[in-house]
């Protein structure tokens, strides 16, 4: 009685446990797939776009800080060795 | 004269139990399968020492205030060390493969087969009284056949810890053995012409999308199956701080120093659960013997899959990386392209089965949830 | 059918409530802060996934036995890894800059007005009814103000470690907002005439001085306010390692893998803080709110200190290093600079602006002390 | 009453913070500036001086030590690499 | 007015006792000797800066949820970190030397007298009524004479907790002192003539034998001492995972960031031992005064051993390399040779001088095995 | 009284430590100079037969895998930083 409970249970757990894994490594591909899909999409139409924010986003605020500064710290540091 | 006495029945000869003395020559074993033969040392040569030491009689180093046993309780009970490798091994892990030829997850998904049938087999055996696991036991040592080490670990420690020794050891082992145990299944299961099916050139992966993947895991498997989120979610974590490219300092640091530190102490604590009143007992040839079962069918199964997939679809698959799906990541890939070259020599297949070798951690991680779920 | 209805009501999406599916899009939001905007990805992307991790329905990652709530005990309940982080910043630190130029400390000193203001705004905010923060979570939030994350989560800790979620993510996100929150601030209070001053170039700085600098300075904390130690004293002692030329790879581990590890652990564990029931609250938005003001007065009080000191002095200060006295090193001396170049295209203030930026370090950490003395 | 109380701990805690602030760094402002006057003394007048000792003191029996091993460590290694 | 008053009474100023500002004199006393003096500053930097903080009036650092006695807690009441230590030291071994020559080993067996001579002087000095200490306490004392950090450390946390920051801190001191207190002790107790004895270029040591040494040195060690198991069993591991060549990565990681990172955690930790009420006593006095004893004693009798050994042998031994027996590696090797080379200026005594130093780290750990066995 | 027992206590484990520091470290000496014989017999018998089963080993098979697989995974590798 006892045993055949627990090889009943072991089978609902492997068919259970393979479908599971079967659904999401499934579910998986076709997101996968989609975001593949979508991210390609947006590089198409967004590459203008992007060309043209480039100038005025976040990043590029920091990107000028960095350009602008980097000739200091790197004299300022030179300086500062000598010290 | 007494206090001659007193050190002669202090020493380990006389202490010594025939079991540790036993223990002791498997603990040199594992050095020499580490060192000589080359098998994962950077595990089995701590896991061996660990032995060795939890091993000595008298010392108490894996009981109590000892230090393994510190060691075992911080890091492995906790769930920590499995954990942070796994992280580790995320940050080490290139999706670009997988996001190229996404179907290669299926492979993944098949290879975890063998998890379920030695779980069955494990049952099975219970059954007709060879060995006596419970559910929970036979759920553990079928994570072996997932062959991936700290996910057998994680799950030991969860629901098996008794058995925790037994299983790292018969994890790490039948992945370094994956070059002798994959081949003669692969040879058997595919015709000449199957091996020598060239695959088409993966397409290059963009940044973005080598970012986005392990996010989008991570929300897939918090919505389906929180019981795998520990596990996968460290690996997503790892893998993010890598491709994302903004913490690089974060991402050496986990690659190098952070899982070198913890694989040597998860080895000597996982040497601790060696000892021999655990070790030495039917149930640790049971782990063995179904452990290797649970890979060969782990590799049938991903080559079926394979074949089966080739019905379906217009691009054929060389079934040989279908074995690549158990992971045991990189050998099996590299196992797939060495058995592809000889009935091909211009057929490289390591690339196309990096694809199905790291969906085997994915699979195996997922099937790690389901058991924890439904017997944690 | 029974166990496909475990699995299903054991989904996150079965049991996921609307603050937690919330949640996790602030975690996405933190992410693509630091890997996009490149918002501090160092704090800010350890703290998105934990927040994604914490807030995965049904897998209690940041409670009970759960990995971020064992990370978030261990590590800064008992206040180490926000220590371990100021002394790897220690090991970061230069004084050179200020030593040369000490009386900049008085621009560190009153830029810690921002951390008092924000105190009186959320009490004053309390008294009208619009909040209800207690007199040690108003001390808290206004930590944030002193622009230094390991010193926010420090005090956080001690005196409000329900709001430790919001400070942290609040501290190092307007930390990130620097080049944005400040230069209007700073345009608005100073003449063009000021922008232009050109400072005497700075002395030569000993090794014996910056040598002898963390332990004065330590001496002095001892003396005077304990409670400031813990913090200030792994600061002094980092920057001991660093200077002292005898310990190079004590200094080197601690500027490399030691903070790093722990820059990791310490993302994830404040990110468990960030659950949905803990954090949905109007009194997050009130942090978030009162923290950006702290930002804005800190820097206009240095400002105006600045040029308070340049009616005394002969020679004159640029009063655009005064809101570097924020600290936020070093995007706030980088700030600086880059507005005195808009003015000046001659006038390099970086050099000039580390030494308020690092005595805001200071100055944020006696505050701290005093928020800890009086209410702790 | 308890508003009143609140916002006057409030305001104490800000007076006494900020003094205390001023206070410890402006302190510190001096001891910073005393420090450096006497160590570049020291060094003005100790300059001599530390020359002089520099062969009789501790850390000169270690460099003698480094100078004399460094070379049989450099051979001793080479050779035994060798091994 | 009552606030400018709880501010006064909790200033560092008004609750200083005596002893505490002696102690922050004893912390700056070490920091000179490391940064200036250049005596072990990788440990005594650390224990400095820790004993300092620990004296810090009203700061409690050292005490209840401080941070340095979490550290201590965590790190040297479990015994975690001076077995690090000591696995880190086996990674930076080379047996070669003692291979070549193994009667060598003897030399350091020999010196090992030193920590018995003192532990003797302790009970003697106590029999007459000067200090008061037990025999654990005196054993633990005894230890210092092995020249052995973590080794002091190791046996003084099991023995002698209370002493253990005197302990540290003299047996960092006096491995510095080495190269003032070996050379006229050597000189004598040597002949010019001995002193010239040039030794036969040592063997080339195979790899197989640098593997098998550790493991073989760990058996012994199980079979004969459990109780030194822990030490020296971390210490072989260490030093297999560098000779076995396998395992690189954990090798230099434990070289490196691994030691590093637990040399700064110990240095903090033990100066959190040196808190003004403990510390401050007349046993400190005379554990600084025995452990000068047991170094010269351990000098003496490495020298004489040699001569003894020169005596039963047709090679000669330079009876100078007797006093690396103590250890203190490498500083005490190098003192042979530089000593040598005063008669010798062709004799370069280096190599010959490892042997007996690694074997001295030997000795040390079997002594405190012996010790932990006895009285643990 | 106690004072003697103390000393004798010291005397003892004196005498049974320093004996076994010297039992140990000597019984040491014999079985590394022992290791080192068997180990170099080892090495002059067992060189050539260790070239010949070098083919047939398992390590060989890994070389094997290493050697071909190298030229591969370089290859791959480029390709796909390329990417
Ligand atoms: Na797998
Ligand atoms: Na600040
Ligand atoms: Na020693």
């Amino acid at each position: 009685m006892e045993k055949v409970d627990l090889i009943e249970q072991a089978l609902n757990l492997t068919s259970f446990g393979m479908g599971f894994v079967f659904l999401f490594l499934t579910l998986l591909v076709f997101v996968t797939k989609l975001m593949s899909i979508i991210i390609r999409k947006i590089k198409i139409t967004g590459h203008v776009e992007e060309q043209e924010t480039q100038h005025n986003n976040n990043k590029s605020l920091y990107d000028e800080l960095d350009e602008e500064t980097k000739f200091v710290i790197e004299q300022a540091i030179k300086m500062h060795r000598g010290a | 004269m007494e206090q001659l006495n007193t050190l002669w029945v202090n020493t380990g000869l006389y202490q010594i139990s025939p079991g540790q003395a036993l223990m002791l020559l498997v603990g040199m074993l594992l050095l020499y399968l580490a060192i000589v033969k080359n098998f994962e040392p950077l595990l089995l040569l701590p896991i061996g020492f660990g032995a060795i030491l939890a091993n000595i009689p008298g010392a108490g180093i894996a009981e109590g205030n000892g230090i393994l046993h510190i060691f075992y309780v911080v890091g492995i009970e906790s769930g920590a060390f499995p954990l942070i490798i796994f992280m580790g091994v995320g940050a080490l892990t290139d999706f670009g493969p997988l996001l190229a030829n996404p179907k290669t997850l299926l492979l993944g998904a098949a290879a975890q087969f063998g998890i379920f049938a030695t779980l069955l087999g494990a049952i099975g055996l219970t059954a007709v009284g060879v060995f006596d696991f419970s559910l929970t036991d036979a759920a553990a040592i079928g994570i072996i056949g997932g062959a991936d080490g700290p996910t057998s670990i994680y799950v030991a420690s969860k629901l098996a810890p008794d058995l925790l020794g037994a299983i790292a050891v018969a994890s790490y082992s039948y992945m370094a053995l994956v070059p002798l145990i994959q081949p003669p299944i692969m040879r058997a299961l595919t015709t000449e012409k199957e091996r020598q099916i060239e695959m088409v050139q993966l397409r290059e992966v963009s940044a973005r999308e080598k970012i986005i993947f392990p996010i989008m895991l991570l929300v897939l498997v918090a919505l389906l199956l929180p019981d795998a989120a520990p596990l996968l979610g460290m690996f997503a974590f790892g893998n993010l701080m890598k491709e994302s490219g903004v913490v690089d300092r974060l991402s050496d640091t986990t690659q190098n120093a952070l899982i070198n530190i913890v694989t040597i102490f998860l080895g000597l604590a996982v040497g601790s659960k060696l000892m021999a009143d655990k070790f030495l007992q039917i149930d640790t040839l049971g782990i063995l013997l179904l452990g290797m079962v649970a890979f060969a069918i782990g590799t049938a199964c991903g080559l079926i899959m394979a074949k089966i997939m080739n019905i379906f679809s217009k691009h054929k698959i060389n079934p040989l990386i279908g074995s690549a799906g158990v992971s045991a990541v990189p050998m099996a890939a590299r196992v797939s392209n060495k058995v592809g070259l000889e009935s091909n020599p211009h057929n490289f297949l390591l690339m196309h089965a990096m694809g199905p070798n790291v969906a085997g951690v994915i699979g195996s991680a997922i099937a790690a949830g389901i058991m924890i779920q439904f017997l944690g």
